[in-house]
């Protein structure tokens, strides 16, 4: 290879040489159609290292993270990933392939992902599910254009809760940064929507109501066929968020009325990866043609037999241009991938048994806190799913910080309340962290 | 062999028990119940029916299908790694150090000022882009309402701009394939919000009167966007922002070498000159006293992404350019060129125009450049991007990368000369040794079976 | 598609530039040049043409081809399980804890009261175990020269004892396909050091008369000696040393899930009665005040192997063993022994011997058993070992393992009785379907070739 | 799945049924032939976990292990395994196969086991390697039985030097307990072989010589033709003991007369591993048929293809019996497989770089810590690769014991001689591990 060259692309010299002259060219700087005057020269000033010391630099970067154990959620919820997703997704032919726009050599991948699709079908009750968006935020962001689609007359007001995690917020704001679409809020009562109060703000203008179970402090949400009716008897469009192991246990959002679900698919699949995940996304068949990112569909091959392929390009970029149903096109298949492979190891009993956990353990929790002198939880008197909130005596950001220091993160939501999220991945901490809390907290 | 779907295995339909009230609770679930070896077979039955990077050349145009180093799965790997997006800024420095490190290398890179490493793909780095496009007009009280794009450019550009809020104006090509000024004089106006280019353009050609271009632009009060998916052409000899680019972004998962994943995740940063600097999106990172914190750009447009975007892709990145260094990225966009070219001289479709850069697009002339295409499964190679830029008839957007050494092209080469050999007959049958024959798109739109379950109401 | 061997995709002569004085070094090295993308694509074609556990059904009897779990080999890659041999006892106590909790495990699985890990792979703790048995005998001043072996028996049995220096006597089987109590008391005398027995043996039957055996064996002061290739039969439900065995060795690659690796590395910890544990291989772990400690037995045979043993196998063993517990290595065997009644019942072959358990040894008849292995191959199957044990004609040795399904099970009986229903012509020509057709293994004896030298030099 | 059964086998209450029934049995235990007098109850008291739980059972005890950075080789050393070793070799093709007794499903692995042979033959300039043996210690006692078998009227004593690493000496000794032969040593002067005094030892009754470079104390041995001058003109064979990477620049056995080399082929392919390790071994072409382990041929399939097959398998137990030429049947293949991927990654330069900075970084290791008062290196006056002896002032015992305390580990020789191991995996510690010594040794 050359010397310093890409160790990736490693050409003998006289492999170059024999290239340059059938081109019949001097060198390969002769090869660029660039003016003088926007040449650059090379100076990037990124040292070249090797594959060990990339790694080594790496490794000692990350380690300047704390090392703390996480009673993190609001959204973003880590459980354990067993090594079987690891192993198999990392094979080289789903992992470097492309989207699979020859479908002939992408069976493999393109089967994966129609049966994500069929378990998210399942999950939610809706018969159409893609293949995966960026994330929960840009999937309610994707939910209001298609709303603005297919109620354009009818309205320019989406409703949401007034208590919703704030990337989801402000990314459905960047998505409507191009209509004249403006976002509410309605109220919350005791950590669930506030139906009432949200009846008085249904009207002809609203366009999309949105609401999600669990919340985002850990609330399972008790009226969704109420808000259902609101939003079907004003036309507008009942977005419902979740995540899949919510899903294997509470209300399909059909069954309350949704016309389209999202939510954070990469619940299962992946580890926390500060934030990186997948937006789960399923609605009604009415919408078919006006669902954002990739549909696989079942068909034949010449020899008579089932095959997959993508199916209905011509909602998407890159036949529709800007008539397109989105400008999505790399989306997050491969973690779509993971995803479906983390719930077929589950299996439906695994999935329920998760879940089932999900209710016990911050029920079970929250009342070992109740008892520490100095915090109360949880705050909401609501069934909980994973997290719930607590309230402080003390200054909530101090208990914090105080826990930080002890290994611990929480989540601090204003001057006295703090969050906690308990899954699989922190159980065994939880004596330590009690302890730590009950220092903190007093 | 057809590999039955999960479900067709073994399904079971389970009871839900929970302690919550029935109200609140589906009453089953009907899911697949296998064991771990049955799963281990079904998915490594999967990826035998599948074609990476690592089973062959993969030329697709426009999409720098290069190979995905091992050592950089490795790095993502790590439980340090992945952390929660909420941990407070002190007890994530190094996370925060990494991510900073990475904005500067591709500042460096792009020439520009300031990067943002939020949108998780090139799209959302297009809309980014264009909202940040969007807010520095507002912030000038300035009302635009029109993005123009050539005729030549990824489909994404009109759909984000569209997205934006933006009229689409659409810019014809010039005979040479590239940018004709006098359309483009004509296409922008005090209307026009920003120019969205990619150069090299989608033919590989780079736009020599780019000065002039980014000059007529920036004399209307617009601004240039450059989008990065051929970034690969330029590394090390030409910077967007050198050329007059006002933004651009990044798609690491060509340029830098992430994994394409069967369709993502990839992450698309963006890059912005100084001036542009204040709109980025929230959080942004910097260098504070010791360390690194989160801050918001005064002018920030918000968010595009939940949280920070595709860290574990991003992480990857920034392993990847770290190995190669100025030098090897500099090196690997000149074997990416020369690749093209030598590829391209021992084809035998017309490659109409030139001089190209990292990808060319030859003309499949008389055939059809699908069915050329499929014909190429058969000869074991990945085929080009067909049909697309329309500005070629009948075209194959071809890029090796720098990847493939000269006995691979080859081989290329002969599959792309042996189906040019094929007749009409031939090439409507392939493939034939495929995992799947030709499979029937067509009816796959006109009757959607898009879960198990639709295949069961059969 | 025939993939070339390294050497023929690039090989670079490069000549040795040393600091060290030219008498002390070669001239040049002339190997394999070739960048890691060509690698990966190199092993990735390699791989895909090779027959794992989760390419299909695996019966090959007396190998015990069980899944792998997927979690054994993350837990193996841990930095921290990786230490020099020569690490300080009190530097790596936590290592020496999972030592002895797997020596511990062991010990109760088999009924002994002290194991071994030293020893690499079976055969290596058959020889282990004969080495004890001799050094016992010589501590007792008895001087005995035979070892005892069934001709049903593993040939590493008959090799490991004669390595160990001792006269092989070999037991003819009785008509049922056991120990003929008779032969045994022929062959038995005071020069009886051991008699080596598989139980439940290569035809997948119980030596009901093991007591008796025992007896015998004990009664001309001999020491029996079990070997573990078959212990998946009996997992939970007996134990070699509530049978009378004095040793044993374990096959964790067979037994407890540990992956062939295409031929090993595997383990064969050795575990003895209580009489015996002062002989066993130095080092041996044991409980100190607080933690673990490395002690030579008093009586040591010694070591047979550079360090101890094959560390990362006997990590994952340890993985498996304490997934499933006791309940689930006691389903395991059932399941296995369920699987082999069941594909025994649905096959076509004749099964002469039985009751068998975990595997059965089925005949091929007029057939012959190495063709109609080959045709299974065309079916998508693995296929049984083949003609052996000679205690059968045209033997078909056959273990489903406790993994395959009753659904896999009707398919590879399916595979089974096609290839039964097949004529000769169609056998000898077999396999049609796979990577490579039948292959000469004549030829390459008669003329060997065991290097891309030896080919060059054609 | 049985409740509590093995998760790797989960047939459902309805498939054990049918098939217990299809057989004609009421339960399963019916299907085992046990007297009663000899089964067991199934109470193993092995708890079952979930895989969660094992893996982090098996973390916190890992964890109890000391975080030293080692210094320690003598025979068994780190080198930095690509990342690419690991995912390519972990693809289930390769790990969960089976020795290649069906060559027609097994080209893959065959193939690559012939590359690995045709490395070790260049590496050694032996034209036959096999696939592997357990390690070198397991690899020098099958030479001795080599040496019985081929020159068995000749002799009865084998020599070895008087410093060998222990673990070897003592393999040897077991793989000669069924022989009438003894184990002789030959004397070092200054860290290598004394030839003046070894030539005085041999004699007809002398079956094997063995000689190895680089030696336990890292120095390398500088009259191997010598020796093999004198194997030579007393009939015994000559044993060369090495690894691949010293074999990229040192002399090639062969050329120094070696019958056999043997060694620790994995020093490529895997890390440290407690001593794991894959015994490499090649020999003369007249030897042959005498040959312990698998070989890998180069054959023909039926339509006249290049195909590979274990050949030359009438050497092996499995039909040879007690007369095979070894008894060992599971080997390293897989780690061969590693080695070899490893040794293709590193390429011709990549591999002598390697080697050259084994010569140069214990060098100038040597020179700086005889820079430091209380500690002289290297004890010899020798070239030395990759490691050396240093003479301590301070008993070497509390000086290694020290230094473990401060996060390092040496090899402790004797009372005065402590031995430091260096490659690319310890050298960004060698500031801290010069401070630590600084301390240690006054």
């Amino acid at each position: 290879m050359t010397a310093n060259g890409s160790p990736y692309a490693s050409h003998t010299d006289a492999e170059t040489e024999a290239m340059l002259s059938a081109i019949g060219a001097e060198s390969e700087a002769e090869l660029f159609d660039i003016p003088e005057s926007v040449r650059f020269d090379e100076s990037l000033g990124i040292e070249q290292r090797g594959e060990q010391a990339v790694r080594s630099l790496i490794d000692r970067t990350l380690e300047r993270n704390d090392d703390l154990i996480e009673f993190l959620g609001r959204g973003h919820y880590d459980h354990y990933v067993p090594s079987m997703v690891d192993q198999l997704s990392s094979r080289s032919e789903f992992l470097t392939s492309y989207t699979q726009y020859q479908p002939e050599v992408a069976q493999g991948f393109l089967q994966a992902l129609f049966e994500y699709q069929s378990m998210l079908v399942e999950l939610t009750g809706l018969p159409v599910a893609n293949c995966s968006m960026y994330d929960a935020a840009t999937a309610l962001g994707e939910a209001a254009t298609l709303a603005i689609r297919v109620r354009a007359v009818d309205g320019d007001r989406v409703l949401v809760p007034e208590r919703l995690q704030e990337g989801r917020r402000r990314t459905l704001e960047s998505y409507l940064v191009g209509h004249d679409v403006g976002i509410e809020t309605y109220p919350m009562a005791d950590g669930i929507a506030d139906v009432e109060a949200l009846s008085e703000r249904m009207g002809e203008e609203t366009l999309l109501v949105y609401a999600e179970t669990p919340t985002v402090r850990g609330t399972i949400e008790e009226r969704l066929d109420a808000i259902g009716d609101l939003a079907a008897d004003s036309g507008a469009l009942f977005v419902v968020g979740s995540d899949p192991v919510a899903l294997s246990v509470l209300e399909r959002p059909a069954d309350v009325g949704a016309d389209v679900a999202i939510g954070e698919a990469a619940t299962l699949g992946l580890p926390a990866a500060y934030g990186m995940g997948t937006g789960l996304f399923a609605c009604r068949e009415e919408f078919l043609r006006q669902v954002p990112g990739r549909l696989v569909g079942a068909s034949e091959d010449a020899s008579g037999r089932r095959a997959y392929t993508l199916t209905l390009q011509t909602r998407e970029q890159h036949i529709r241009r800007e008539r397109a149903t989105s400008n999505i096109c790399t989306n997050q298949a491969w973690v779509a991938l993971r995803t479906a492979m983390h719930l077929a190891w589950l299996g439906p009993d695994g999935l329920i048994d998760l879940a089932e956990d999900c209710v016990t353990r911050p029920k079970e929790l929250a009342a070992r806190i109740d008892d520490i002198r100095g915090i109360g939880a949880p705050v909401h008197d609501r069934h909980h799913f994973r997290e719930f909130v607590a309230r402080t005596d003390q200054p909530a950001a101090a208990v914090a910080a105080d826990l930080e220091r002890d290994g611990y993160a929480v989540h601090v939501l204003d001057e006295h309340e703090i969050q906690i999220c308990t899954t699989e991945t922190n159980e065994d901490a939880i004596d330590g962290f009690l302890e730590a809390l009950r220092e903190a907290a007093r | 062999r057809y590999e039955p779907l999960l479900s067709e295995k073994n399904t079971d339909r389970v009871t839900v028990e929970s302690s919550l009230p029935d109200g609140l609770t589906r009453d089953e679930l009907t899911l697949p119940s296998l064991p771990e070896p049955a799963l281990a077979r079904h998915y490594t039955r999967l990826s035998e029916m599948n074609y990476g990077v690592e089973s062959g050349p993969f030329p697709l145009g426009s999409c720098t299908m290069k190979y995905n180093p091992k050592f950089t799965e490795d790095v993502a790997a790590r439980r340090e790694a992945s952390v929660h997006p909420d941990r407070s800024e002190r007890s994530v420095q190094g996370l925060l150090e990494i991510q900073h490190r990475l904005q500067e290398q591709l500042a460096t890179i792009g020439g520009m000022d300031a990067v943002t490493l939020q949108p998780p793909a090139g799209a959302a780095g297009e809309f980014t882009g264009i909202l940040i496009a969007k807010a520095y007009h507002e912030a000038n009280g300035d009302d635009r309402t029109e993005v123009v794009v050539p005729d030549s450019a990824h489909g994404t550009n009109f759909a984000s701009a569209a997205m934006a809020g933006y009229d689409v104006v659409e810019l014809p090509s010039g005979d040479d394939g590239r940018v004709d000024l006098e359309a483009l004089s004509a296409a922008l106006s005090e209307r026009t919000a920003a120019l969205m280019l990619t150069n090299p353009n989608t033919l590989g050609l780079f736009e020599r009167n780019i000065t002039e271009i980014a000059q007529m632009v920036h004399e209307v009060g617009g601004l240039l966007y450059y989008d990065g998916a051929n970034l690969n052409a330029l590394l090390g000899r030409g910077r967007p922002g050198d050329m007059g680019f006002d933004l651009m972004h990044y798609n690491v998962h060509k340029t830098f070498a992430t994994p394409h994943g069967g369709g993502g995740p990839g992450a698309g940063p963006v890059g912005v000159t100084e001036e542009l600097a204040e709109f980025l999106p929230d959080p942004h990172v910097r260098r504070a006293d010791g360390g690194y914190e989160r801050y918001t750009p005064v002018r920030s447009i918000g968010k595009v992404h939940g949280y920070e975007g595709n860290w574990l892709v991003l992480l990857k990145a920034y392993a990847y350019i770290t190995r190669l260094g100025g030098a090897g990225l500099t090196d690997a966009s000149a074997k990416a060129v020369l690749n093209a070219n030598y590829l391209a001289e021992r084809i035998e479709y017309e490659v109409p125009f030139g001089p190209f850069h990292h990808e060319f697009v030859a003309s499949a002339g008389e055939q059809d450049a699908a069915d050329a295409a499929k014909r190429m499964l058969d000869y074991g190679v990945h085929p080009p991007t067909t049909k697309w830029p329309e500005t070629v008839d009948e075209a194959l957007m071809t890029e090796p990368t720098e990847i493939e050494r000269k006995r691979t092209l080859e081989q290329l080469a002969a599959a792309f000369n042996a189906a040019r050999a094929d007749d009409t007959e031939t090439l409507e049958d392939a493939p034939q040794r495929t995992a799947a024959r030709r499979i029937d798109q067509a009816s796959a739109a006109r009757n959607p079976r898009l879960s198990w379950q639709a295949l069961d109401d059969e």
